[in-house]
C-alpha cells in the first residue's frame, strides 16, 4: 500500500468499529467470486480496504470476528480467510498493497510449518505461530493505545481554553541602551569604509563649525530675518566668533542660508533659504 | 503583598496569557516588584486558586508547560455551540503512529511501519510535526540516518496531560505458551490493571525509561530550586 | 437547571468565547435543551456572576455588543508585563546613520548614503526622530528639498555631553584603539577624559590654527570628487 488517501481514511476512521464494518455486509462469509449480475463500485471496497490499517489489522479482525484469542490463531482457517479477502481485491482489480502479499506469503509458511511434525524437545519455544503472535499482540495494543489517546480529553473538544479581555495595557516598550563607545566604533568603521572610495582622507572634523551651523539653524526662520548680531555671543570670546562666521560661510555655500545686507556697513540679517519649509 | 492580592493577581495573568505558565514565568513576572511573594507564596496561591474553582465552570489545570485556566469538561458540551465547526478527528492512521511516538520514543519512521505492518505516510508525520506534537530528537545510527521522533510538550499540553507518565497504561503482551482461553485479550480492565503492570514485558519498561527522562526535563515545577533543566 | 449551573455554564462560554456575548446569543446556545433557561434566568445569572467577582482578578464587564469576561484593569500592571518586549539592539546601520549626523550635521540623508556607500532607510530616520535624538533643521536647497538632520538635546543628554565638542574626534577614536586594544573605549570614563584634554588645548588655540583645520576640512567637502584637496 502506498501512502493512503488522506480524504479516504477520514471516511474510514467515522465509519468507526471495525466489528461493524461493511466487510460483514458480505453475508459473514468473505466472498471469493464477486457476484457478476452485482455491480460494487470499486470505491466502496476502496472504503472498505481503508478501513483496515494494513494485514495485521485485517487479521485481527479476522480473528476477533470469531471472538478467538490472538493466543490461539487458527491458521489455517485464518489463513484461508485471509487469501479470499486478497482474492476478491484481485478480482475487483483493487490494487494491493504490497505489505498485504507479503502477510499472505507469511501465513502460507506458518500454516505449511505446522503442518509437518514438530520435533518434540522443541515443542517449548518453536510454535510456528510464535513471531505472527508476538506481532499482531504488539500490533493490538498500540491499537488499543491509539483508540486510548483519542478518547483522552483534548482541547476545542472536552476542553476550551479561556481567553478573557485585557485590560487597558500601558506597553512601554523599551528602547535599546547604546552605548557611546558603540556609537564612535560605528563612526570609525564607517569612516574606515568610506575612504576605501573616496580619494581623500578625512583626519579631522571641525565639529565645533558643524554644531554651530546646526545651532544656527535652529535660530533663523525662512519668514523673518534674524540680526545677524544675534548669532554671536560675547562669551564665547573670539574663538566662537570665528566659528559662528565659518558656520555662516559654509552655510552660504550650502545656499541654507541668505545673508542680506542693504547697504554697506548696515546691519546684517540672515534669513533660512527661501525655499525651506520652514 | 496579601495571599488575596497574590491569588488576583495570578488569575489575571493566566486568564489573560495564551499558554501555560509554570512557576517560573509566573515569578519573573514579579521581579522587580518590591514585595514580591516567593515561590512557594506562588505555589500556595494557585493552590488555592485550584480550589475556589471547584464549584465554577473552568478550572486550574497543570499540564506539561505549566498552569492554564480552562473550561471545565462538564461544560464542553454547550461551549462547543459557539463554534459551527466539529472538533477535528483524527484517522485511526495518525493515532496509531501517534500512539507509538509516544509510548515508544525515541522511535524512527522503520520502527513504526515494523509494529503497524504498514507504511506511515509521509503526511501523518508531517501533520504530527506541524501540530508540534512531535519533534525530531535526533537521528538514528544506522544506514540512511532515520530521524528518531519523539513527543513535545504541546503533545501533553494538548490532551491534558502533565507528563507521559499519565497516558494511559500499554496493555501487556501474553506468552504464547501461557495461554489461557478464558484470559480475554480484549478485556480493557485486565489488562490496565497495575499488578499486572509490573510484568509488563521489557518494551514498556523502556517507555516508561524514556517517559521518566522526558518527566524529569519537564520537570521545573516540582523542584524549581534544583540544578537540571530548568532553562524551560 | 439549577441557577448554580446555569452559572457555570454561562461563565465557561464567556471565557472561551471570543467576542461579546448577549443575551439573544447566550440564549440560542440552550435552544434545544430539554430544560432551557429562560432569558430572564439567564440575565438573572449574569447578574450574580457579576457580584462573585466583585473580589476577583477579573470581572463581568458588558459592552455594546454584549456581554465579556475581563481582566481588571487593577492587575494590568503584572498582566502587561507576559508581553514585555526585551529591549532590541539598534542595528549597525542605524548606529552609523546616528553618528554621521551626529559628526557631520547638518546633513542630508542622500549624504549620508554617499557616505556609506549605501542607502539609508526610512525606518532608521523614523526611530531615531521617534527617539528624539535627531531633528530636521530645515531643507536644503537643491532638488527635491531634502530634509537636513541634527542632534538634538536630548541626544547629548542620553550621552552626558554638554556639547559635541565632548565626542572625541576620529584620530582620537583611532588612536584610543590603538592605545587601549583590549580596553578600547570599553570605558566611558575612558573616553570621556582625553576629549576633555583636546577640548581644553583647542580653547587655547589661536582663531587661526582653528580656522586652518576647518578651512581645509570645508575644502575636503567642497571637492568630494575630486583627488586635488588631499588631507592634513
Amino acid at each position: 500500500m502506498t501512502e493512503p488517501d488522506p480524504q479516504a481514511a477520514t471516511v474510514s476512521a467515522n465509519a468507526s468499529k471495525q466489528d461493524e464494518m461493511p466487510f460483514a455486509l458480505v453475508q459473514g462469509e468473505p466472498l471469493t467470486v464477486v457476484p457478476q449480475d452485482l455491480y460494487i463500485p470499486p470505491d466502496a471496497l476502496e472504503v472498505i480496504l481503508e478501513a483496515f490499517e494494513g494485514p495485521l489489522d485485517l487479521l485481527l479482525y479476522l480473528i476477533k470476528r470469531q471472538n478467538l484469542d490472538v493466543l490461539e490463531v487458527p491458521i489455517a482457517e485464518i489463513t484461508q480467510q485471509y487469501m479470499s479477502y486478497i482474492d476478491m481485491m484481485q478480482t475487483l482489480k483493487i490494487e494491493i498493497a504490497a505489505e498485504y502479499l507479503v502477510m499472505a506469503a507469511m501465513l502460507a509458511e506458518i500454516k505449511s510449518r505446522m503442518l509437518l511434525p514438530r520435533p518434540t524437545e522443541a515443542e517449548d519455544e518453536d510454535d510456528p505461530r510464535a513471531e505472527l503472535v508476538r506481532r499482531l499482540q504488539e500490533y493490538e495494543r498500540f491499537k488499543q493505545a491509539a483508540q486510548n489517546i483519542d478518547e483522552l480529553p483534548r482541547i476545542g473538544r472536552d476542553l476550551y481554553l479561556t481567553d478573557a479581555e485585557l485590560p487597558e495595557l500601558k506597553q512601554d516598550r523599551p528602547v535599546p541602551e547604546v552605548d557611546l563607545k558603540d556609537l564612535l566604533m560605528a563612526f570609525k568603521d564607517v569612516m574606515a569604509r568610506s575612504e576605501m572610495y573616496s580619494h581623500h582622507q578625512i583626519q579631522r572634523e571641525a565639529l565645533s563649525v558643524r554644531e554651530r551651523m546646526s545651532k544656527v539653524l535652529e535660530k533663523i526662520s525662512a519668514h523673518d530675518f534674524t540680526d545677524y548680531t544675534s548669532l554671536f555671543s560675547i562669551e564665547e570670546g573670539r574663538r566662537g566668533a570665528v566659528v559662528t562666521l565659518l558656520a555662516l560661510l559654509e552655510l552660504v555655500k550650502e545656499q541654507l542660508i541668505d545673508l542680506v545686507q542693504s547697504e554697506p556697513f548696515a546691519s546684517i540679517h540672515v534669513k533660512a533659504a527661501a525655499s525651506s519649509e520652514k | 503583598m496579601t495571599l488575596e492580592k497574590l491569588k488576583n493577581i495570578l488569575e489575571a495573568i493566566l486568564l489573560a496569557a495564551d499558554k501555560p505558565m509554570n512557576v517560573q514565568h509566573l515569578d519573573a513576572i514579579f521581579s522587580g516588584d518590591e514585595d514580591r511573594p516567593t515561590r512557594d507564596e506562588i505555589r500556595k496561591a494557585l493552590h488555592e486558586l485550584s480550589d475556589d474553582y471547584a464549584e465554577r465552570g473552568f478550572e486550574l489545570s497543570q499540564v506539561a508547560s505549566g498552569f492554564r485556566i480552562q473550561v471545565k469538561q462538564d461544560y464542553a458540551q454547550w461551549v462547543g455551540r459557539l463554534w459551527e465547526e466539529k472538533p477535528a478527528r483524527y484517522t485511526r492512521a495518525l493515532l496509531e503512529t501517534m500512539s507509538l511516538i509516544a509510548y515508544r520514543q525515541p522511535i524512527t519512521r522503520g520502527e513504526i511501519e515494523e509494529v503497524r505492518g504498514v507504511s506511515v505516510s509521509s503526511n501523518i508525520i508531517r501533520t504530527l510535526q506541524e501540530r508540534e506534537w512531535i519533534k525530531v530528537l535526533g537521528h538514528k545510527d544506522v544506514p540512511g540516518k532515520p530521524a528518531l521522533y519523539g513527543t513535545s510538550r504541546e503533545f501533553l499540553d494538548y490532551f491534558n496531560l502533565k507528563s507521559l507518565d499519565e497516558l494511559p497504561t500499554l496493555a501487556e503482551i501474553k506468552d504464547l505458551d501461557k495461554a489461557y482461553p478464558e484470559l480475554a485479550l480484549d478485556d480493557e480492565e485486565e489488562s490496565d490493571a497495575p499488578s499486572e503492570q509490573v510484568a509488563e514485558m521489557e518494551d514498556s519498561a523502556e517507555a516508561e525509561a524514556v517517559a521518566d527522562e522526558i518527566e524529569t526535563e519537564l520537570d521545573d515545577d516540582a523542584d524549581a530550586g534544583t540544578s537540571s533543566a530548568s532553562g524551560v
